[in-house]
């Protein structure tokens, strides 16, 4: 596997179009000197609420989709719900809103060399930085499948981009509105069993990404899990978004997943101690006695 | 328009030393080292340096000043660690960091080969700790001062935070200071959460300290509403941000009246070049950019860009003259 | 969704009391006085209510808290009294105000005669000066309770702030409580610019204070960036707003946590019913809405509308079981 | 002369229009009920900032005029400079905007119970609230004479509308770009003069009515003065308003300009003292003693 190296910019971006898809928003952006850098996995940090706002702190999305041709330079999508005061505030902007955006951030989903078959498992909006990803590895030569999960049919997201771009798609919502009615874990071993699984990508929910991860785990497939922790910086300057994470030595560290994730292979993530530092982390309190 | 008559006549007051040509000297002191501008980043806000360099030259700034950094590793504290407040914003990391040696071998290298001059901040749990971080600091290259965070809590006083007590603050400080060249100043970093934060100074200050640096953040909480328990991991948190930028104004105001001699690193709150110049006519000869490193990466050469403005703007040849100005009470107003 | 799995787990849990048909008793207690709901405004943030009774009718609110009186009449301090900060201003009033005399023949008749619980403030220089306050007060019709706000400058002992002295809190506490009525509770307002606000608490409630008034205002700073000078002619002031909630709601919890049992009126940055709801939560029995009045007149009825709403929405049938319930560990998170 | 009673307002109102006018910005807001109840002299207090601003305290504008007629239900207009972070705001807002209004707040000049002659002194957007009154004056069969002054023919606000009203006109501006060159009180005596002024109304900066309450003190003839001091509240809860006014029996008291303003006697008002609390004050530390 190969990881791209990028450098974030800070930019000032417009509102091209908005959009209602389901339950969420999709917004583009005109946002020069990311969708350049932009590889999939990676986030961008709007900044919200205008000017006065008492909103200090920028808000990460996931970047859907890129482009960076076009009329108006390069263009960043993304796609969000809008569930508290900043990503209401960004349900409200119109074409021609001024955003500020930093990006590219994080590090990206890891390719494989070679052509395997990929399974791409997305839970609500999680999916959005997915089809970007099914591009480049279908650009390569990888065969993808698609398991989609949510709480609804209105939470589902993407399922026509899907369809189009993988060999098969697996649906669930948790009130069965469309698809099986279940989570993505209950048809995803099926799926693996069927498409020959080399490697899985996953983001949604972090109860989601754990449950992939073991199934992943059980299968020695890896797992490439996009997580989503509570970020102040976005940039690796806070430790505001650590999670405990293995290292190859097998050390547990409290790992920033702002800029050593938000990609993190499923079976290096301590999932069951999210939200704890387990004793034995490096530096732990427990440790020093 | 409006407002009292004294108002008018005070904002027709000629600005000091205006010049044809204004020059613009940034240049300001730290005791016995003199930084190239007044503009730092705020300890815990800027890692090492490394990060931000994506955004601007780190060496462009004042000093950075680096995340207090303990004797070993260190874990912090469970998450959450953040919650977004009005205007603010809570933290509880727990000085999650590499430790000493580990910050000797990579962090401080780096800045200096960067041509960054650093502020280095250091964290204990007791006076022995400080004391021998000072020792392990001496003569690294790079160094221009220590910022001695004293928001700890003193293991050896049933977990009293050391900014909170004059007798701690003081003993922390004095060890420092033996340990530390004697070029190297030492700033001595106070909370806000005291009843009386000149009296903390000034025991600073009588033990050694060449320089103080104010505000930390203060003692905060918020709670989760649909949880309906704390939202931070560690219960409560420090508040930062434009919210405390009054509490900063007063005690920077109160304690360079009280000590006009001793040198300020003045903040909280700072976001805009007009937050660092309100700073500096308290009484601050530098300004740290903490919080709004998060909303806005580059904000600290921004803030540098636009307190140049401001200064020249109100004919401020030197940034030195405008140290301290809002005190001065010699002038025709 | 994410953040880590613990608030997962901590979100599912059923809220307390659900019941098929919530009522919503919205009752609380001020030590020996039952109010029929729990949001009051704060002091000198509605004068004595008659100006919010054009907005509202202020027999609707738990009761009303009168800006602090004292003994005679007063002017208070010189212009500009106030200045906008983010997410808070700061204020110099000074306290102006009729004197007792004036206040005891028009302003609480006003009150009582309109339905409303006047809760009222009272500020003096001198302990003999709250004493005789009480005493004046005492036997007045209307009045529901005291709130002592001890944030004023001892005159005896170099103008040292009543809040920010253990033993002069104190003596202020007793001496009030000794010339008030038994059926009429006496609330201590304390300061939050202390090192150690659960000292003064317990200082105050051993004084006999029957519950707690917190937080009073930080006391803050700004700069007029044109002047150059203060922007408040009385140099500091004090600030308050949604900028300071955080602080207010780690007092309540550090007191409430210290002291269970000790009704709390909570204040600070209150602005609807969920910061109301969070100060409940973490012990406060009743909350003040202060400056939040300044920009929405009609606050404090629409903060009660929201809180009735935010308190059948996590099912709790009685508002009271709300109070302190953040603390509470015997849940199944 | 007469007072009116209103009863202030709390309405969610939606900017009708925006205009540039010279220097400043013409708002025109549906507000009903205030409208209704507006008197010359009144001001409202509006909301800024939008939802999750930093800004708390309303903004206090006089009403330039009112209809309480038309589709939209009542309109109230406003003039004003955009100068810091609220008024900067306001002037970015568009039509359908919503503006949370408070009005109509204040005593509002007292009008003649007889027809007189009314000389009108208006200093920059402190002339705003004149021309209502003027139309009230001159329907009661007043003579209404007009004094504008401003910095620059950009600040003067409203010269073609006095044209309109008034008997005569007199213009000054401190660069002399339109009128005279000079201040209002340049010319007030002799406009007074040759009106047979019985009284004058006068709104713009402290320091004009200062010199308008001199000169009317002068000639014995009554000034009525619209202040504008730095308010919080605008409602009479807060204190921050006041300012030092001797009251019938010449006792001074510092006396809240939002409720027993904005319009005071001119001489009444101690104006030298403004900014101050003079050692003669009702309850004055000094006096204590
Ligand atoms: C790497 C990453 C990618 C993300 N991608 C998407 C996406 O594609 N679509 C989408 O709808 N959402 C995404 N999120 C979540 C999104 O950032 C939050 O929904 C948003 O910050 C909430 O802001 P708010 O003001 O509306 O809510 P509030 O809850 O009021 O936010 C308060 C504070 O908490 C932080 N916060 C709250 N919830 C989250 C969360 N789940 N994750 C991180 N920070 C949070 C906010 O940044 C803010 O500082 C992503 C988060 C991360 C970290
Ligand atoms: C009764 C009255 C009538 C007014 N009528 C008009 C008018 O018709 N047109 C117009 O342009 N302006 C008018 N003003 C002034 C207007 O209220 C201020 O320009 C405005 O509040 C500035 O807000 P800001 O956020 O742009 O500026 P800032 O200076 O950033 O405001 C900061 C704070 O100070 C207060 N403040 C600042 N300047 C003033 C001031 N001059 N008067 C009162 N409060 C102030 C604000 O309300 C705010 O709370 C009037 C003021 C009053 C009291
Ligand atoms: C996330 C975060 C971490 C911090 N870590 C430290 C620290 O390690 N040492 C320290 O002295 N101050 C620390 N601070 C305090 C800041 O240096 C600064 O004093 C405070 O935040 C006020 O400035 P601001 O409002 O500009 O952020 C931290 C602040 C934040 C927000
Ligand atoms: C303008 C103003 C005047 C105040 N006057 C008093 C007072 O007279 N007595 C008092 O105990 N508190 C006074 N306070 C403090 C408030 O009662 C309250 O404790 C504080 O403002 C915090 O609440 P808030 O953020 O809701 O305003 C005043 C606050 C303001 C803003
Ligand atoms: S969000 Fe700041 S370090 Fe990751
Ligand atoms: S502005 Fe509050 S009393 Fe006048």
């Amino acid at each position: 596997m190969t990881e791209a190296t990028s450098r974030p910019v800070q930019v000032h971006g417009e509102v091209l179009t908005t959009r209602r898809v389901g339950a969420y928003h999709h917004l583009s952006l005109v946002a020069p000197g990311i969708a350049e850098q932009t590889r999939p996995g990676q986030f961008v940090a709007l900044a919200v609420g205008g000017p006065d706002t008492a909103l200090l702190l920028r808000r990460a999305f996931s970047i859907y989709r890129v482009s960076s041709t076009g009329v108006y330079g390069g263009t960043v999508e993304i796609v969000f719900a809008a569930r508290g005061p900043g990503t209401e505030w960004l349900a409200r902007q119109q074409p021609h809103s001024p955003v500020d955006v930093v990006g590219p951030l994080g590090r990206p989903f890891a390719l494989p060399r070679e052509p395997v078959s990929a399974t791409l498992v997305g839970g609500g909006y999680g999916s959005a930085p997915l089809f970007g990803l099914a591009e480049t590895l279908r650009s390569r030569g990888s065969r993808v499948d698609f398991v989609l999960g949510a709480g609804s049919e209105q939470r589902l997201f993407g399922a026509l981009d899907a369809k189009r771009m993988a060999s098969t798609v697996a649906i669930t919502t948790d009130d069965g509105s469309t698809g099986l009615r279940g989570r993505v874990t209950d048809v995803l071993a099926q799926v693996m069993e069927r498409a020959g699984t080399d490697v899985v990508y996953a983001c949604g929910p972090m109860a989601m990404l754990q449950a992939v991860s073991r199934v992943c785990a059980d299968r020695g497939v890896t797992a490439q899990c996009a997580v989503e922790e509570s970020m102040a910086c976005g940039i690796g300057v806070c430790m505001t978004c650590v999670l405990p994470v293995r290292d190859e030595d097998g050390m547990t560290r409290m790992v920033r997943s702002c800029v050593e994730g938000p990609v993190f292979r499923g079976e290096a993530v301590r999932w069951e101690d999210v939200g704890t530092v387990p004793d034995d982390t490096y530096g732990a309190p427990a440790a020093a006695h | 328009m409006g407002g009292p008559v004294a108002r008018f006549s005070v904002r027709t007051v000629p600005a000091p030393e205006r010049t044809a040509e204004p020059r613009y000297d940034l240049a300001t002191r730290l005791a016995s080292v003199e930084l190239p501008n007044p503009v730092l980043t705020a300890s815990g806000c800027a890692a090492a340096g490394r990060e931000l360099q994506q955004f601007f030259d780190v060496a462009a700034l004042g000093a950075v000043v680096t995340k207090s950094i303990m004797l070993e590793p260190r874990s912090g504290r469970a998450t959450p660690r953040m919650a977004e407040t009005p205007s603010g914003m809570l933290n509880s990391i727990g000085l999650q960091g590499p430790g000493i040696d580990a910050f000797l071998a990579h962090d401080l290298p780096w800045l200096h080969e960067h041509g960054a001059r650093a502020v280095v901040s250091i964290a204990g749990g007791s006076v022995e700790e400080y004391a021998e971080l000072a020792g392990r600091l001496r003569g690294a290259a790079g160094l221009a001062a220590l910022e001695v965070n004293i928001s700890c809590p003193n293991v050896a006083n049933r977990g009293l935070v050391f900014a909170c007590d004059a007798g701690a603050a003081a003993a922390v400080v004095s060890a420092v200071r033996a340990r530390t060249a004697p070029g190297v100043p030492v700033f001595a970093k106070l909370s806000a959460d005291v009843t009386d934060i000149v009296a903390i100074a000034r025991a600073c200050v009588d033990a050694g300290a060449d320089g103080l640096s104010m505000i930390n953040t203060l003692l905060g909480m918020a709670l989760d509403l649909d949880t309906m328990r704390p939202v931070l991991a560690g219960v409560t948190g420090g508040l930062s941000g434009p919210a405390i930028k009054p509490v900063a104004v007063r005690c920077i105001w109160q304690v360079h009246a009280a000590l006009p001699d001793v040198p300020i690193i003045g903040m909280g709150g700072v976001r805009s070049g007009l937050d660092a110049l309100e700073l500096m006519l308290a009484g601050a000869c530098a300004v740290s950019v903490g919080t709004a490193v998060f909303g806005d990466p580059g904000a600290p050469v921004r803030v540098l860009r636009e307190l140049r403005e401001a200064l020249s703007a109100r004919g401020f040849g030197r940034a030195a003259d405008a140290v301290g100005y809002a005190h001065r009470t010699d002038r025709t107003t």
